[in-house]
């Protein structure tokens, strides 16, 4: 096999798995981001968040 | 001497399981902790003896000669609900085994035959300690607090499987510890018949914590 | 403390079978490996030294994962933890029980082991020396896995994948030494001491590492 | 000890995951523009710039595969270095950056192992040899695994950060055996010729695209290591918040 | 019964971390041997099926010693015990569960191991074929050893000294057809078949004296 | 439907525990055994389903539909001291796991939740059995008779650990099992609090046997 076949397969593995740990690591986030909108949503807030006024719920 | 306990907290996964737990125990005292199932005595009785990290909260032990206050994990005899004691080896090799382990600090304590004789099984001593009944595999499990001295006894249910006969023989030695000074953190169902004993009432479940996450 | 020596020994002996595993275990390995080579007596002991110490290596790990998980499970480990003197200490003397129960054996039974292969004089004395100042640093390296497995439900395997690679210097410069013992090329010494500066090293960083994360897994 | 905690709680303040995230926030595109730009040049450099007589034109292989090799241990030094926070002082963020760095460094280890092979064959004849360096490189990836596995294995995150910390630590003493092992062992593998005491002994025409890949593998690994704290926070957030609804559920009725 | 084989294999997920973690302890025990051994790329690739071998052996092995013990001592053996459904029924969904749990991953990775160590595309098949043939034997051997350790809480030393040796014969007809079909000059079935033979032998045997044991405990 | 136990007797060891127990139980009805520490209860409860073999005597069971009588090992819940979970797994996928091992044999069992229901904790079956309290791992294993229907049930100590308000929720579920026509023994230091059962008091040593050797 030709220099050129090792050159290209290791910049191609290089590439295939960057490219796939960045891929992975933004679905991640974007999956965290979506569930906390859903919490959210749900009307689960965080205490930090929580408007002032309203009286803490059983704690 | 004294057992002080400030502002106890203690968690469990995201539970908090108390908060503010505060109490004083001087030399001769009992304290005695009541509640339903999973109110949190043992998690309270191992924070007491150092197993646990509190959440927040303070214990410290005084003893009579150093000034400054001692960890109370290092002069407390733990009983939990399972009894430290390997089946593969005879009772007599166990209590040996824990009184050399444990050392002797301050007054004499019992020899092993002593020891057995206190809980009423002086003669099965050869046997392996698997072969025992549960309320036998108790009673051996209590012996071990004889053979090595400690100011303080941190007893969870130290009664369970008992029969009564055996119940008063728990009293009766734990009378003697505190007449000698000693001091006895116990958690119980059923009534231990301790005179003079604080008694503290856990509730459990004293709130969700999410932490620094939330 | 030589009271917990005792006892574990009295411990191993009586219930694990202790010694004669990890003999037993060697010997089946070496009935192994010459359908493997084949019959090839120069080869076999030219591979000798290194499959007496992979086989050192495998009969010590058995066991070693339950060192401080049958603690727990009976609630010993509660008063040892409790206990005024410090934690690395008993750790040291558990592991020396179990050394003295598993591996010591192996060190003693290796000169035969070394006929079965073919190992001429000089190879036989190098593998026991090597074994004898090398094996405690697997030993307190599989110590580490053991207090991490309390901290898991039941985690024999797992511990073995992450303790495993960290006995490999070990078992490099034991080979290596041992091969320098029999051939005049390679100089003994160097590797030789490296392994006890492994061992040494290890019998502080073992116990310490054991000690800590016991203390940090307690519930 | 109630001034400690107190202390503590002071710290855990700095160590605020909300901060942090905002933090993140802001980075994030930056470092990701920079990064695209580091690989664009380094790229361009690497495949405009000469073979090598002796070694031809693999000697391009090096500058994907020292990068990723120096990253697999930069990683782990990391990761030491977080142990060290979880353990001396219980830093809440020092867990996340511990947790989220193992993949990432089991990603550049794998880089360094396979581009390594791919150029062993050329090179050597053969796609794996059992010698020091290699091998050490071997159980780093072994190790990186084993703490991935470790971490699903406990279901406390705490708990699992400290025990993790512990075998980190321990494990720790693999990196100068990789990075020492062509120098203990007569191998195969190239000693280290750039990254010396008495400066690189390289011709600058290798490492020029070297210098310029390095950057750019360094700024994708922080990149990437700040978004995967970032989920790792918002993950234990939405694990944290679930719990609080379940138990208000539970408590109302 | 498939209600036990999914809550074993649960167990020994959760608790060890699964297939992934018996992948790795293999793979870490084949990086460790090349370097005793010596990176001898010919001699790696003869003693190859040989070591592979024996690291099913070692893996199937760690673990399994406890498979009766965890559930006696947890008191779950006892409710097994009177169970109407037959109670050798119930040891061989146990091995069934653990042998995928620990072996079946392994002889699915074997390929990859083989690559390691460098063997050729016939011993990489041969290997897959015993041993996916031949480990389940070692499974049901150890269940004996494992039921005999609950019925005699002392008996540790006589578990390794049962079920090491009758080891043996699975280890050896298993590594010699491997070879015998590397080599021309051997046979491939005879080996194999008896290797066929063994497997099938303690499937019957293994479970029904690891049930007779258990009947038989002390308690 | 009947229990019955002819001229039972046991030996530990070198020692027979007991000799000449006989019992018969109707549909209904319930053994209560009581007796110090190591008189032998765990063992009478042991020789009858099952798990341990007499030294003299038979224990057979006779259901309603088939005449020959059974083994009554088959047909029992066995309750001992030790709990038979797993502590790696959740309280649901335990009993889920005996539920389906267990089958089901007659009458409908409650399904998981109700079972914890009915013990009192249903909130928490999401959680790993090991992290409960002692007292809550023993009502998870009382839960478990609950998921399968057996007509005879061996309780070893059930009350063991327990507070007051699960005691009487636990007598109640026993209760309601013997109004269904089932059969109960019982171990117990503490009364459990059951009308009509009959009370068999455990001495323990009844003599040494030296066999046939003798
Ligand atoms: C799978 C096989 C390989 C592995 C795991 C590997 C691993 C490594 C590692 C960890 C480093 C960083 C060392 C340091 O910073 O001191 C490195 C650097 C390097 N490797 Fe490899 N390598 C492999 C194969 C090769 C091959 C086949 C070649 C070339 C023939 C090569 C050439 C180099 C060079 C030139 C460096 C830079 C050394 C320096 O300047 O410090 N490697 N490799
Ligand atoms: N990881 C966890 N997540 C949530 N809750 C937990 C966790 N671990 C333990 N718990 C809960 O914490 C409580 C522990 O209680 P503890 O063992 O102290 O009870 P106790 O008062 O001793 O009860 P008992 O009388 O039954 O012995 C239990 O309610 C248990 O369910
Ligand atoms: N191998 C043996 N040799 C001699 N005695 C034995 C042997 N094995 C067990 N024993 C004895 O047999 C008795 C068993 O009692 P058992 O467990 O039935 O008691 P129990 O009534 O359930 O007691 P508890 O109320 O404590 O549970 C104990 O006295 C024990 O010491
Ligand atoms: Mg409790
Ligand atoms: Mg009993």
């Amino acid at each position: 096999m030709t220099h050129a076949f090792y050159v290209y397969a290791s910049y191609g593995f290089a590439a295939l798995v960057t490219i796939a740990v960045t891929a992975w690591t933004w679905a991640d986030g974007r999956a965290r981001r979506r569930e906390l909108a859903a919490l959210e949503a749900a009307g689960i807030r965080r205490r930090s968040a929580r408007p002032k006024d309203s009286v803490g719920d059983g704690e | 001497m004294h057992l002080t306990a400030e502002n106890l907290a203690a968690r469990r996964g995201e539970d908090l399981i108390f908060v503010n737990i505060s109490f004083h125990l001087a030399a001769g005292e009992a304290l005695v902790l009541t509640g339903i199932n999973g109110s949190g005595k043992s998690t309270l009785l191992r924070v007491v003896a150092g197993l646990l990290r509190p959440e927040k909260g303070t214990v410290i032990f005084h003893g009579e000669e150093s000034l400054g206050g001692r960890d109370p994990g290092e002069v407390s005899h733990y009983l939990g609900h399972r009894n430290a004691m390997k089946s593969e080896l005879t009772v007599a090799e166990n209590l040996d085994f824990w009184r050399t382990f444990l050392g002797n600090t301050g007054s004499a304590p019992l020899s092993v035959e002593d020891a057995t004789d206190a809980v009423g099984l002086s003669g099965i001593t050869h046997l392996p300690f698997g072969y025992l009944s549960a309320g036998q595999q108790r009673r051996i499990a209590f012996a071990k607090l004889l053979v090595a001295h400690r100011p303080v006894w941190i007893l969870d249910e130290p009664t369970a499987a008992l029969d009564a006969s055996a119940d008063r023989l728990f009293a009766d030695l734990i009378m003697t510890h505190l007449e000698k000074g000693g001091i006895v953190l116990a958690a119980t169902h059923q009534p231990l018949g301790l005179r003079n004993a604080q008694e503290l009432k856990m509730t459990g479940f004293a709130g969700v914590d999410s932490g620094i996450w939330g | 403390m030589t009271a917990l020596f005792f006892r574990d020994l009295k411990l191993s002996i009586r219930a694990g079978g202790g010694a004669l595993i990890g003999v037993l275990f060697f010997l089946t390995i070496v009935a192994v490996i010459p359908f493997g080579v084949g019959p090839d007596l120069k080869l076999l002991s030219r591979i000798g030294p290194a499959i007496v110490w992979i086989g050192a290596l495998l009969a010590a790990l058995l066991g070693l994962d339950r060192l401080f998980q049958a603690e727990r499970d009976d609630g010993s480990l509660d008063l040892m933890l409790m206990q005024e003197t410090p934690l690395v200490l008993t750790v040291l003397v558990k592991c020396f029980a179990h050394w003295t129960a598993t591996s010591l054996p192996l060190v003693i039974a290796s000169p035969l082991l070394g006929l079965f292969m073919n190992m001429d004089e000089t190879a036989i004395g190098a593998t026991i020396l090597t074994l004898l100042v090398g094996s405690p640093a697997i030993t307190f390296i599989g110590a580490v896995g053991a207090a991490v497995a309390v901290a898991l439900p039941r985690g024999g395997l797992l511990v073995s994948i992450l303790v495993l690679p960290l006995t490999i210097p070990v078992l490099i410069f034991g080979v290596s030494a041992t091969y320098a013992a029999v051939e005049d090329a390679a100089p003994f010494l160097p590797p030789f001491l490296i392994l006890i500066a492994l061992t040494l090293f290890f019998a502080v960083i073992g116990p310490a590492a054991a000690a800590l994360a016991l203390r940090n897994t307690a519930d | 000890m109630s001034e400690t905690s107190l202390a503590i709680s002071k710290f855990s303040d700095l160590a605020n995951p909300t901060r942090f995230l905002a933090l993140a926030a802001r980075a994030i595109p930056w470092l990701t523009g920079i990064t695209a730009l580091c690989f664009i040049v380094g790229l361009y450099l690497s495949f405009a710039t000469e073979g090598d007589y002796q070694q031809g034109e693999t000697v391009r292989i090096m500058y994907v595969h020292v990068p990723s090799a120096w990253l697999s241990m930069m990683c782990y030094t990391i990761m030491s270095l977080s142990a060290i926070g979880t353990l001396v002082w219980r830093h809440p963020l020092a867990d996340v950056s511990a947790k989220a760095a193992a993949p990432l460094g089991a990603a550049f280890t794998l880089l360094a192992l396979v581009t390594g092979s791919l150029w062993g064959k050329p090179m050597w004849g053969t796609w794996w040899v059992w010698d020091a360096r290699l091998t050490s490189v071997f159980v780093l990836f072994l190790m990186y695994l084993g703490l991935i596995a470790l971490g699903r294995a406990i279901d406390d995150p705490s708990k699992a950060a400290r025990v993790s910390a512990v075998l980190i630590l321990v494990g720790f003493v693999n990196i100068p055996i990789i990075k020492f092992s062509v120098e203990w062992w007569n191998t195969l593998h190239q000693s280290a010729s750039v990254l010396r005491l008495d400066g690189p002994a390289i011709d600058p025409e290798f490492l020029r695209p070297l210098f310029v890949m390095a950057i750019a593998f360094t700024l994708l690994f922080f990149t990437l290591h700040i978004m995967a704290m970032r989920n790792e926070i918002w993950r234990r957030r939405i694990a944290a918040q679930r719990r609080l609804a379940a138990r208000m559920a539970s408590r109302e009725d």
